[in-house]
């Protein structure tokens, strides 16, 4: 699982939706009129989302999508109005990455009362009523949170005395960090070596990561791992380790989530050993996504998109190109 | 209940060895005081004497430390001024206490409006309130204008008329005629006789003596929170009732020089000129000069316009028309700033909401106009201050006499002392004083007017607004009659009380 | 005479017709009665928090905690209805009381042991919302019956334009928020304690009731708000109306409330909130703004929107106070 | 004047009381300082350091609240601050020189004394209510940042910025010295000028202070410059602290805390009398509370129940009353002790 380390965009594109052939010609079709997507994003809370928004928005602008945009100040309401008001003004595809999984029925059956299809992005909602939404596009952070614990269960299989982890977690109560958590602790419950010692939240900052680490590196004395739910977190607890005389990636292992360019510099320079991909350019698969369904095709309900994973190594090699 | 004689018969309230300090004072020490029904019973002594503290105690706003309060022959234990209205004690507190947002009708209705199944009847609360004042104090004003739309004197009207509609046993007025003039007085007083007959007690507290001597029956005298002793006002003369009440001989009283005395009538050179001066809704346009060490007064009616255009001088409003000229200095004045600035001084009538900054101290009030002259960069060095303090407590006979303690804390009249050293400290070429004696007890107020007539003797001017004709009368040089928010004419020659009520009843 | 009083509110008014119409104007599928609707539908639980703050702001306090409780009811909601399997009919009504409770609690506290409310609110929203995470950090959807008919109900005006359940529990919430601020006593007392508090008391007010009454009212409000907001968004979650304690206070001050107390209006906080509603509705309609413009184009409208209140009602404003 | 009647007194003893629960509850942990690397390294040096913005936004926050004012948009002015100081490094060719680095700082308090102006003109000229004035500003004012960031953290890697907000200097953290510097500023532009003074009195009774002559005016925008100048130096160590900046998450919620801290220290919200000092102390709990809860390993999902509970405790052991009742409880139960309390002075 952990090995497809490599994935190029365009490949999982294609691999993910299966009837795309030949998008030129297939475009054809609806550039007679014009789509008019809206689109409501999340929010810019993070490096991460606002690679995701640029992709989305350049795929757009590239795909000849007229894209409506709206940001809901990571606040779920926002959402529901935003895509209230797609309705209101009648564009042809609604896309979204739910803030949170639920409480989605009433607006999305609105659309479809409405005639409007919907796709999900990045994740998924939780209705029971899978005909509210045409597909669903995206990372899984369960999964995300499985790859990091079982790296780290693989490299500690042998491991004959205790391994003390400490946890930097997203924001409370969100969506990602609930998912890390469970994925990673789903893995590493096997080997009884393996003991979360500390986990606390670092709201997903830089500042927030380092001053928690600070905090454990003084509060604990023997720490062997460090897995935190993004890198920038991760970023700021190198910081407090360097403050503290140890040496990052060395002294404690340190395993994070995202792979963002900070990060992956970081783990060029063997200061992170290990890096989830969590993958934000999800813009051009989207639109492909769209104007295939509006040509009528078949699209399947689950479009994953692969997330890589990144060893020192593999971040030195894979840095030079990295956009984001 | 016996109603042979005075003495025998039962008092309707009876306070006994109250005891009440604060932190830092004791503002009653063993203090004892009797209400009978159907009389008027002054409470004197002077200002910080312990008079309001012992309402307050009374009406439950603040708690006893010792002693105890029967009512109609029984213990009560008051807690709040809701728990004494419903004991049937009704009171006007000293300092207007309404809610300023409210309609003139919710202030005097508030608590006990007309309902009917729950709901407000507010047709029949402004129709009532507006009986209610009109009838009972003569007072023609729209009800249903939010109270601060109105002028002092107004307001304390409000509140008496709030007191009187409440259905009591006891009513006590905490220095309801401070700002009232002759006129609103009798009307008062006609109505309090109305009340005693139907055989209300009254406390009644105020400065003025001729008003105690002409309603009351009995009188309590406070000093330093200490019971002094309690007369029939018939046999106590007034020169021993100031005595009692300062714990020593007044000499001073009916000695003051009076206006117009020796080098004082001379021609004067002008200091400030206003030319068509005006402001719409609040005073038509008038001519007014005052010159160098000149007192003018303004006299009129409530509402005739004075505190409007005592403001206009000091830029505290801002004239819609005419012009204000200042002989020394060329600026314009357009806010108290370069009023300021230009050597002018203004104690404002409503000391409590544009006077003091209640949670300073006496001595950062005091400093404060001076302060503001000098700017922020150039403080007063600290030393300073407190000798400056010290200087005008002591001038002033300010007490408590520490001028670390805060503002909110003194008595409403040492308060009034404090914004007066305020603006005496920058040294003003023209103090404007509303009302600078309300609330002042006796001998604080002829202190004030003689320190006007020093001052003005030193050259400055003085512009003064007074509700009380014989103080009006006996410090100024020129009196200017207000009626209507027009000025009506000037008066510079032999001015009596006489000649000057008739010119204000448009005589 | 047109009362100088209800110029502030008659402004308000206006400026939120000019920003429909500039609206209308300039987005094609605007100018629609249901877009209109829809600022109710989208923010009936804001309605139902401001009319609670109004009166806690009026008396001269603020309440912090209006966006926690709401979350603690969706989450104490889906955890009874969906966990415990308890019936809507006992869950509902239990949610207003604990609202309620929380509330006088807080108010109690203010009032008695004089706390500054800002504080005191503020240790209520961190508890509120601290009290969800206890519960549990994941949402919890909920797909009872009748929630669901509660949320997905259209009541259909003429015109083919609809309304939510919602929308009409907002509606009567306002309506009895008028009549209480204006027609009862506990109302009357509230203004008269905004406008000094010190007043009030030698008045023979019942001041510690009436404090206390208006931060349980608001509790009692934020609690409904809630149930309405589970109506919403069916599912009960610790996130859940984050930062909605300074959208309500903003609707209220935009109304024309201050601050200071004594001064405010239901009436004007329902158009405070519309107001926030039309500049989010414009927006979305322009679609073409980056997150930060977003935010940045937000202040600007409500600085606009604000400068041209003031402005209008300068003439209040020179009034002496 | 007995010595729990001081105004600083409750202040520094929750201080004390947090101390010295850490005393019990992990003494070693807590209380060790060494020095490494030639500084001073230890739980009780972190709290200063990672204190220090939260000390300065507060410190600003102060004379604002003193005015009667609340300036909400700090968090976002810090976050402005930060981002245009990391951009403007990021962007050099050498990320050290000393001319980029003063170009940085000096761009980034020239900008938050722009808002702070802003925020002082809506208040005081245009007349808004400081809550709605400084909103705007906060809501914008992420946008201003992000936009500055392009949405992106920015990362620098100048070691001579990094001092500002990580650096020591005599073994203390650099931050600390700023600290002290713009405390000692406040403390002397307050108390030794006359505009204590005219903010106390501004804030208490502004009607009064315009007929003393005072120009509140001036005094509004000075308070609001003051706070924006305070919220860009805070910006700049936490920005500088973490080598990068972040325009969405810096300085979030920082208002609330700062608000916090002031109250905490014995400033009304009412405007009037400001205590610096006990504002200091405030800011010391909140981040001291913070470094406990980390340290004993208090669960994420119920911090901030345990927030509530101090924050709570904190401000009723502050309130005279509730003592009072407290005491009476305890000493007698003649009068039913809600009574007592329910009366008003
Ligand atoms: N809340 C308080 N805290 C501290 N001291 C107070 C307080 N209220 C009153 N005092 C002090 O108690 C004393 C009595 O004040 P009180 O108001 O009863 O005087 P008074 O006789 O009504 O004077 P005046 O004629 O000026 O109204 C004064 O020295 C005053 O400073
Ligand atoms: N009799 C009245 N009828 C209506 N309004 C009045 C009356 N008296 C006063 N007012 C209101 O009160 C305000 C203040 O009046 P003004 O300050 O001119 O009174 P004044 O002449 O200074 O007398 P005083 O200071 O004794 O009240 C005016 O703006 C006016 O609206
Ligand atoms: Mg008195
Ligand atoms: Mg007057």
């Amino acid at each position: 699982n952990n090995n497809n380390a490599e994935p190029s965009k365009q490949a999982a594109a294609s691999s993910a939706a299966p009837s795309s052939e030949a998008p030129a010609s297939e475009a054809a079709a609806p550039a007679d009129q014009q789509i008019t997507m809206g689109f409501a994003q999340v929010g810019a809370e993070s490096g991460w989302r606002t690679a995701n928004t640029d992709s989305i928005q350049s795929a757009a602008k590239e795909a000849g999508v007229d894209l409506k945009f709206s940001d809901a100040q990571q606040k779920q309401e926002n959402q529901i109005k935003a895509i209230r008001s797609y309705i209101q003004q009648k564009v042809d595809v609604i896309a979204f990455s739910p803030v949170v999984e639920s409480g989605w029925d009433t607006v999305l059956k609105e659309a479809k009362d409405a005639g409007i299809p919907v796709i999900l992005t990045d994740r998924a909602v939780d209705s029971k009523d899978t005909s509210l939404y045409v597909t669903f596009m995206g990372s899984d952070f369960v999964e995300e949170g499985r790859m990091a614990g079982a790296w780290l269960a693989e490299q500690y299989k042998d491991a004959t005395e205790d391994v003390n982890i400490v946890e930097l977690q997203g924001t409370t109560g969100s969506a990602p960090a609930n998912d890390r958590k469970a994925g990673f602790e789903e893995k590493i419950a096997g080997n009884a070596h393996l003991k979360v010692i500390a986990s606390q939240t670092g709201d997903f900052t830089r500042a927030k990561g380092k001053e928690v680490m600070q905090a454990f590196l003084k509060a604990n004395k023997d720490i062997d791992v460090l897995y935190a739910h993004n890198d920038d977190m991760a970023l700021g607890a190198i910081q407090a380790i360097e403050a503290a005389g140890l040496k990052p990636g060395v002294d404690i292992k340190i395993i994070s989530v995202d792979g963002v360019k900070d990060g992956m510099t970081a783990a060029a320079e063997g200061k992170i050993n290990y890096i989830v991909e969590c993958n934000p350019l999800l813009g051009p698969l989207l639109m492909q996504t769209a104007k295939d369904m509006l040509a009528g095709k078949e699209v399947p309900k689950r479009i994953v998109t692969p997330d890589g994973t990144f060893t020192s190594e593999q971040a030195k090699e894979a840095l030079p190109n990295r956009k984001y | 209940m016996s109603t042979v004689d005075g003495q025998e018969r039962e008092p309707i309230l009876q306070m006994s060895g109250i005891y009440k300090h604060f932190p830092g004072v004791k503002a009653l020490n063993n203090v004892s005081f009797r209400l009978f029904p159907g009389e008027v019973h002054a409470l004197m002594g002077e200002n910080g004497a312990g008079k309001s503290t012992l309402i307050k105690v009374l009406t439950g706003v603040y708690s006893i430390d010792q002693g105890a309060v029967t009512l109609s022959g029984r213990h009560v234990a008051i807690h709040s001024p809701l728990e004494a209205q419903a004991a049937g004690i009704s009171t006007v507190y000293q300092e207007v206490n309404l809610c300023p947002n409210l309609t003139v009708a919710e202030n005097i209705f508030i608590g006990r409006e007309p309902r009917r199944f729950g709901r407000i009847l507010w047709k029949e609360m402004n129709r009532k309130a507006e009986q209610l004042l009109r009838e009972r104090l003569q007072l023609g004003i729209d009800v249903t204008q939010p109270l601060y739309m109105y002028s002092v004197a107004i307001q304390q009207l409000v509140a008496i008329a709030r007191a009187l509609n409440i259905s009591a046993k006891v009513l006590i007025l905490d220095e309801p005629t401070s700002s009232l003039d002759r006129n609103e007085v009798e009307q008062l007083f006609k109505i309090m006789r109305k009340l005693k007959e139907d055989g209300l007690a009254i406390l009644f507290v105020t400065h003025f003596l001729d008003q105690v001597y002409e309603i009351s029956e009995r009188i309590t005298i406070l000093r330093n929170g200490e019971f002094v002793g309690e007369y029939e006002a018939a046999q106590l003369p007034r020169i021993e009732l100031v005595s009692k009440m300062i714990g020593k001989e007044l000499e001073l009283l009916g000695e003051l020089p009076k206006a117009g005395g020796e080098g004082r009538a001379e021609a004067k050179e002008s200091l400030i000129e206003a030319i068509g001066l005006g402001r719409k809704g609040a005073i038509e346009p008038f001519d007014l000069l005052i010159g160098k060490g000149e007192v003018v007064s303004l006299a009129g009616l409530l509402g005739s316009g004075r505190t409007e255009m005592a403001r206009l001088f000091f830029g505290a409003d801002r004239p819609d028309q005419g012009q204000l000229l200042l002989k020394d200095s060329p600026g314009a004045v357009h806010s108290p700033r370069q009023a300021i600035d230009a050597g002018i001084a203004f104690c404002p009538e409503n000391r409590k909401t544009e006077g003091i900054i209640d949670d300073l101290t006496v001595r950062e009030n005091i400093v404060l106009a001076m302060q503001a002259t000098r700017g922020w960069m150039r403080r007063i060095p600290r030393k300073k201050q407190d000798e400056l303090a010290d200087q005008y407590i002591k001038a002033l006979n300010i007490n408590p006499p520490n001028p670390e303690h805060l503002v909110k804390n003194l008595s409403g009249g040492n308060q009034q002392k404090v914004i007066l050293a305020r603006w005496l400290l920058t040294q003003p070429k023209l103090l404007i004083l509303d009302e600078p004696t309300r609330g002042i007890d006796v001998g604080a107020k002829a202190e004030i007017q003689k320190l006007v007539l020093s001052l003005a003797r030193q050259g400055m001017s003085v512009l003064f607004v007074s509700s009380e004709l014989e103080e009006v009368v006996r410090v100024s040089d020129r009196i200017v009659v207000l009626r209507d928010r027009k000025k009506v004419k000037e008066m510079q020659e032999d001015i009596g009380q006489q000649q000057v009520m008739q010119a204000i009843a448009g005589g | 005479m047109f009362k100088q009083k209800y110029l502030s509110i008659a402004v308000t008014v206006f400026l939120f017709a000019v920003m429909f119409l500039a609206g209308s104007f300039r987005y094609t599928g605007f100018f629609s009665l249901q877009v209109i609707l829809n600022l109710l539908i989208d923010n009936a639980f804001l309605l139902i928090v401001a009319v609670g703050m109004t009166f806690v702001i009026v008396t001269g306090g603020i309440d912090l905690s209006v966006g926690s409780v709401i979350a603690l009811t969706t989450m104490m909601s889906a955890s009874l209805v969906q966990e415990h399997g308890w019936p809507p009919a006992v869950v509902i009504p239990l949610m207003l009381v604990i609202g309620s409770l929380f509330g006088w609690v807080m108010g109690a506290i203010i009032h008695y042991f004089k706390i500054q409310p800002f504080i005191v609110t503020l240790a209520g929203m961190f508890l509120a919302r601290g009290l969800c995470y206890v519960i549990s950090i994941n949402t919890i959807t909920i797909d009872d019956a009748f929630y669901t008919k509660m949320a997905q109900t259209k009541i259909h005006l003429p015109g083919g334009s609809f309304i939510s359940i919602s929308v009409i529990i907002a509606l009567v919430v306002i309506a009895a928020g008028i009549y209480i601020a204006h027609y009862t006593r506990l109302g009357r007392n509230i203004y008269a304690l905004g406008g000094s508090e010190q007043s009030a008391l030698l008045m023979g007010l019942p001041v510690a009731r009436t404090k206390i009454a208006v931060y349980t009212l608001s509790g009692f409000c934020s609690a409904l708000a809630g149930v309405v907001f589970t109506f919403y968004m069916l599912s009960g979650y610790g996130l859940h109306a984050m930062g909605l304690e300074l959208d309500a206070i903003a609707s209220v001050v935009i109304g024309g409330t201050l601050l200071t107390g004594g001064v405010g209006y239901i009436f004007g906080t329902f158009f405070g909130v519309l107001i926030q509603g039309v500049i989010q509705t414009i927006i979305s309609f322009e679609g073409t703004l980056s997150s930060w413009w977003t935010k940045i184009v937000i202040g600007l409208l409500l600085f606009l929107f604000i400068l041209f209140q003031r402005v209008l009602s300068a003439r209040q404003a020179t009034q002496k106070l | 004047m007995r010595i729990h009647k001081h105004h600083l007194f409750w202040p520094l003893a929750m201080l004390a009381a947090l101390l010295l629960f850490n005393l019990f509850y992990s003494p070693e942990e807590f209380y060790t300082v060494q020095v490494r690397n030639g500084h001073l390294y230890g739980t009780l040096i972190d709290i200063l350091n990672f204190g220090a913005p939260l000390i300065l936004v507060a410190i600003g926050m102060t004379v604002v609240i003193a005015t009667g004012g609340i300036d909400l948009s700090v968090g976002s002015i810090v976050a402005i601050s930060g981002a245009m100081a990391c951009l403007t490094i990021s962007k050099g060719a050498d990320q050290d020189a000393l001319g980029l680095l003063a170009e940085a700082i000096a761009l980034s308090i020239g900008i938050a004394l722009l808002l702070g102006l802003w925020n002082g003109l809506l208040v005081s000229v245009i007349g808004i209510q400081p809550i709605i004035a400084t909103l705007i500003l906060m809501v914008a004012g992420r946008g201003i940042a992000q936009l500055i960031t392009s949405g992106q953290i920015i990362t620098v890697t100048s070691d001579r910025y990094g001092y500002i907000g990580s650096g020591s200097l005599l073994g203390l953290p650099f931050s600390i010295f700023i600290v002290v510097a713009v405390f000692a500023v406040a403390v002397l532009l307050t108390r030794r000028t006359a505009l204590g003074l005219f903010i106390e009195s501004v804030g208490r009774n502004p009607s009064a202070s315009r007929l003393a002559g005072i120009r509140s005016r001036y005094v509004l925008i000075a308070v609001y410059l003051f706070c924006g100048l305070c919220a860009a130096i805070a910006g700049l160590i936490l920005s500088s602290n973490v080598s990068s900046a972040d325009g969405n998450n810096a300085g979030l919620w920082y208002e609330l805390d700062a608000i916090l801290a002031v109250v905490i220290g014995g400033t009304s919200l009412t405007g009037g009398r400001f205590y610096l000092t006990g504002t200091l102390i405030g800011a010391l709990i909140i981040q001291t509370l913070t470094t406990t809860i980390y340290m004993i390993g208090v669960p994420p999902e119920i911090t901030l129940v345990v927030k509530a509970f101090v924050v709570l405790v904190v401000c009723l052991i502050q309130s005279e009353t509730f003592r009072k009742t407290l005491v009476q409880r305890w000493q007698t139960r003649r009068y039913p002790a809600e009574r007592e309390v329910a009366k008003h002075v």
